[in-house]
């Protein structure tokens, strides 16, 4: 396998994290005049040259469809992409394969546990327990559920920091929860959730916990059985992969109970008119054909993280994430969203009564990428009473410079509206 | 490197106008009519905005009278205040018109009207044409004037701009 | 957009089918010790070098998350998604844009349609409606939904030589029929379905066809509207696009009625604990990250067919087709499956009592890859009373060398099996 | 040229042996077993290989019969018909050892046994080894084994080697 073949390489020399940076072509381009600083990386990460070449090489040597073939591209297609899940079961520590589901993201796999673990067991009354920090990805398949099955959704409050109100959380979890879904990073708020605690308290009571893991998984290194995750979902797009393929991590116990998401190709030992037998785990939950380069590229990914270290990067990261906020908070008029003592990566602001959204216009204009609006986390907005925020979040290829860009283009915006 | 910084710079100076900013600041007819005919909201998901307006209109179709509520981003807000500023007093057919060629006019496809509609003078609504050399704000932009649009066709879900 | 630059001098010189294989690195290789012959494109198409290119390029230089930002980035990666939008709407002939769905595949578009329309409508014992050479993808989905609903499945007959026996499958669509779900091409037999006259008469009685245009679009071109067909699902990656990325086409007045398959992320206007807003069509069905270089590869691919032209690709493959079958027949032993008329290339045999799947070992050691079992249509083997066959499927990049070179191969099979 | 062709075609010999291709044609033990103990099915989903393994076990543990039935490539029949004629007369926890290290052997981890089973004879089974060159075949020939391991252990569930 060429793949498996560079990427050896790679781990064999660990690599400062100062040198990272040149590895992401993406980032060595000027946008409107000015190079680029990119601080989106929480809506998405750019990718590094091992894994845009790990899928192009994919493509051009490798490529035939998986699982069906007996020639030897099929074969090698097969082994790719089952090596990737090898990579994945590795980077979260899962106890076994079949325990690693792919999906299209993080989104996809909240919704497959919503209709296939969820939905059959569920009477009308029975709770969901989420938190107002969500994700909508973590908001509209359990409101879409509830519509279905007359379940009731209920949220846990959080406190003026950003941070869940854990107490409330779990004073609600009650007979008649019947899952808890909550994020391990807020997207919005860069909070970390204090998983252990919650899902020990749910254990307890034996509701299952599902974990939103999308901003989580590039900036801690996470152990799903250390943590005790009944269910941990990612998105590829998010942690230096391409887009289009996500995770599904579930227990195994857990997946054999739960009737197939999607039925199709590959996801079935046998089809009859008059009964169908469904194929083993993981294949139940893949049906069709799946992303097999996006799968690649999800192992390339991991590959390089491992290669990078998880401790360094979360290390760098977090000295970063200090930087931007002390420098943030020496503007004048800057008002910080989400100031929880335990984050991860990812800082919102406002500044005066500037709208988000004219704050971004003008920071492109300046070569600096940020997100604005309402980071499809609407309620978190709402709580605040805002329409939306700016927020810069980083990864392991973001600098000082970066942030120093940042502060200059956001002295620029306040002229402009001064 | 001074040409290109002072290029940029009139780039975003164009969009953010003193007149944009005046409207921003202070958007004019800013509330709810309580006595409105026609109503429309606009969302722009992507940044958020939100806005609802409100019109009265008589049976001769004149508009009588304009108001927004809401939030927005600067571009938006200004958009609405001169919308409303721009169309009482119009009737509805002109209003439609108007608002038609300031919707091509922000997209920047200048020869979209002709005959009559090629002849409407926009005012103090060029204001907005810094926009076109951003094209993610255009939707900002129209969106105060495709609810007015689908205020006075009486359509009654909320317009968005994605 | 350089994407689109570089598609425009691709449109403008109309290139001659055989100078395409050139254009397919996946095919420049040795398998075994001899040269590459890639007849199974039925199962999974080689990909162009402007499709890889413009997934790499994509990720190079213009990646970030779609339809969510105001920087420079984010609006370049959301003009090439829906540039490719464009691109399959104009490729497929549908009225407007916001009847293009992406998806991950045919599976997910027919899953899509099940669940989504036919689901909250449907009552025990009204009854859906497919055919005996369905590939599982357009059977398991219905499976499932019957058990959900306690509907039930009513399958159409096949004829001796592959073909849909229409009179009957027209016989069959009686007032509990709530959809009729057909191949426009069989992967299995290479049977071209008579789509019109199926179409019309399930409009004559008032029920929606869904069509699983898998096998279609890369060898016939394709008007939604012509045909009339209420729901159309296709796979990028047998028409030379990436995997990972597909399309349901619906009629908008359709998807204007269904609820939404996933929740998350992009298909919301609103999200508010007390009450969730949907988005516009198509975005109402796109939950979460979408694959985006997915997409921009499929619209690449698209213009790829589109320079080569999709009569001339018919034609070649036609004539290759006819070859086939010619060469194939001058077999002793060789027993043809799927003889219909009108066919696209697709050619399944047997031959003597050699098991396919050694004679798809044997293939591959000179370098022939073919598939070989049941193609993910079981029910299709049961009406042969076979486990299988083998199969040889052409693409616009193959040509009479390689089917010389599978004949030789076979005679090779016999001579070890002798 | 005449060098690799050679090679190359050793390796399908060797994968095609005349004992396999023997037993695949004439497979020994095929059919039903009408008084079976034990029984167990085993499915290749990417070949369509459907086979169901039958067993006579006695009280003290001794295979007294086998049989098998199914359809399924040269590779799976003959490692069936293999099967059978081999643990017919072993007890089954020679039967298992045999399967451990069939298994392994077939995928080509000669270390992965060792005591004991170091010692195993494969006999006749040592025809199936043609398979390591073939990685896409390895799960043909071990398929009938692991159908035997599921009916000594009276696993209901049919095994699959996918
Ligand atoms: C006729 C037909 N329908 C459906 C499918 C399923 O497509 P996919 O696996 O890309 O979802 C295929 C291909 O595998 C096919 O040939
Ligand atoms: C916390 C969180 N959850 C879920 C998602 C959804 O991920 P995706 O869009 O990749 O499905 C995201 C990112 O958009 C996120 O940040």
């Amino acid at each position: 396998m060429t793949h498996s073949a560079k990427v050896s390489i790679l781990t064999a020399e660990p690599r400062p994290i100062a040198a990272c940076r040149a590895d992401f072509p993406g980032l060595a381009q000027e946008i409107n005049g000015e190079p680029l600083v990119y601080l989106d990386s929480a809506a998405s990460s750019q990718a590094p040259n091992v894994v845009i070449d790990a899928v192009a090489d994919y493509q051009r040597h490798d490529h035939a469809n998986v699982h069906r073939g007996v020639h030897t591209l099929s074969h090698r297609a097969t082994d790719l992409y089952e090596g990737a899940r090898d990579a994945v079961q590795e980077f979260i520590g899962a106890g076994s394969r079949t325990e690693i589901v792919f999906t299209r993201g993080t989104t996809e796999a909240i919704n497959l546990v919503a209709q296939s673990y969820c939905r059959p067991k569920l009477d009308a009354g029975d709770k969901i327990l989420i938190t107002h920090l969500e994700h909508h990805s973590n908001i509209v398949p359990w409101q879409m559920l509830c519509k279905q099955t007359g379940a009731e959704l209920v949220v846990a409050p959080i406190e003026q920091t950003g941070q869940v109100d854990t107490r409330q959380l779990i004073e609600l979890m009650d007979d008649r929860v019947r899952i808890v879904a909550v994020a391990h990073v807020s997207n919005a708020l860069g909070s970390i959730l204090p998983l252990e605690e919650i899902i020990q308290a749910a254990h307890h009571r034996d509701i299952p916990v599902l974990v939103d893991g999308a901003q989580a998984v590039p900036h801690l290194s996470i152990d799903v059985r250390t943590l005790d995750a009944d269910f941990y979902a990612f998105s590829g797009h998010k942690m230096f992969a391409p887009t289009g393929i996500g995770i599904l991590y579930a227990k195994e116990a857990l997946l054999e109970t739960m009737p197939p998401y999607q039925g199709g190709g590959d996801m079935i030992l046998e089809v009859r008119f008059d009964g169908t037998t469904y194929n083993e785990l993981p294949y139940k939950f893949e049906a069709g054909t799946p992303n097999i380069s996006g799968a690649i590229g999800l192992g390339a990914a991991i590959h390089y993280l491992n290669s990078v270290g998880l401790d360094e990067i979360a290390a760098h990261e977090n000295r970063l994430l200090a930087y931007l906020t002390r420098s943030l908070e020496g503007i004048d008029d800057i008002r910080l969203i989400g100031t929880a003592d335990n984050k991860a990566s990812v800082q919102s602001f406002l500044l005066g009564d500037i709208h988000p959204h004219d704050i971004g216009t003008i920071l492109d204009h300046q070569g600096v990428a940020i997100r604005t609006g309402h980071h499809c986390a609407m309620p978190v907005m709402d709580f605040y009473g805002i329409p939306g925020t700016a927020r810069a979040s980083l990864a392991l290829y973001n600098n000082e410079d970066d942030i120093d860009r940042l502060i200059a283009a956001l002295a620029k915006t306040k002229e402009i509206f001064a | 490197m001074k040409d290109k910084d002072t290029s940029k710079a009139d780039e975003l100076r164009e969009l953010y106008r003193e007149l944009i900013l005046d409207h921003a600041r202070s958007p004019r007819h800013f509330g709810k009519l309580t006595d409105a005919t026609h109503s429309a909201e606009g969302i722009n998901p992507l940044c958020g905005d939100k806005l609802k307006l409100y019109f009265r209109i008589l049976e001769n179709g004149q508009i009588d009278a304009a108001c927004f509520e809401g939030s927005g981003c600067a571009i938006s807000v200004a958009s609405a205040s001169l919308l409303t500023d721009t169309v009482i007093g119009m009737n509805t057919s002109d209003a439609l018109d108007f608002f038609a060629v300031v919707v091509s006019r922000l997209r920047g496809d200048v020869d979209a009207n002709n005959g009559k509609r090629a002849a409407i003078d926009l005012g103090k609504i060029r204001a907005l044409e810094g926009v076109k050399e951003f094209p993610s704000r255009v939707k900002c932009a129209s969106l105060a004037w495709h609810a007015l649009n689908s205020a006075i066709h009486q359509d009654s879900q909320a317009v968005s701009t994605e």
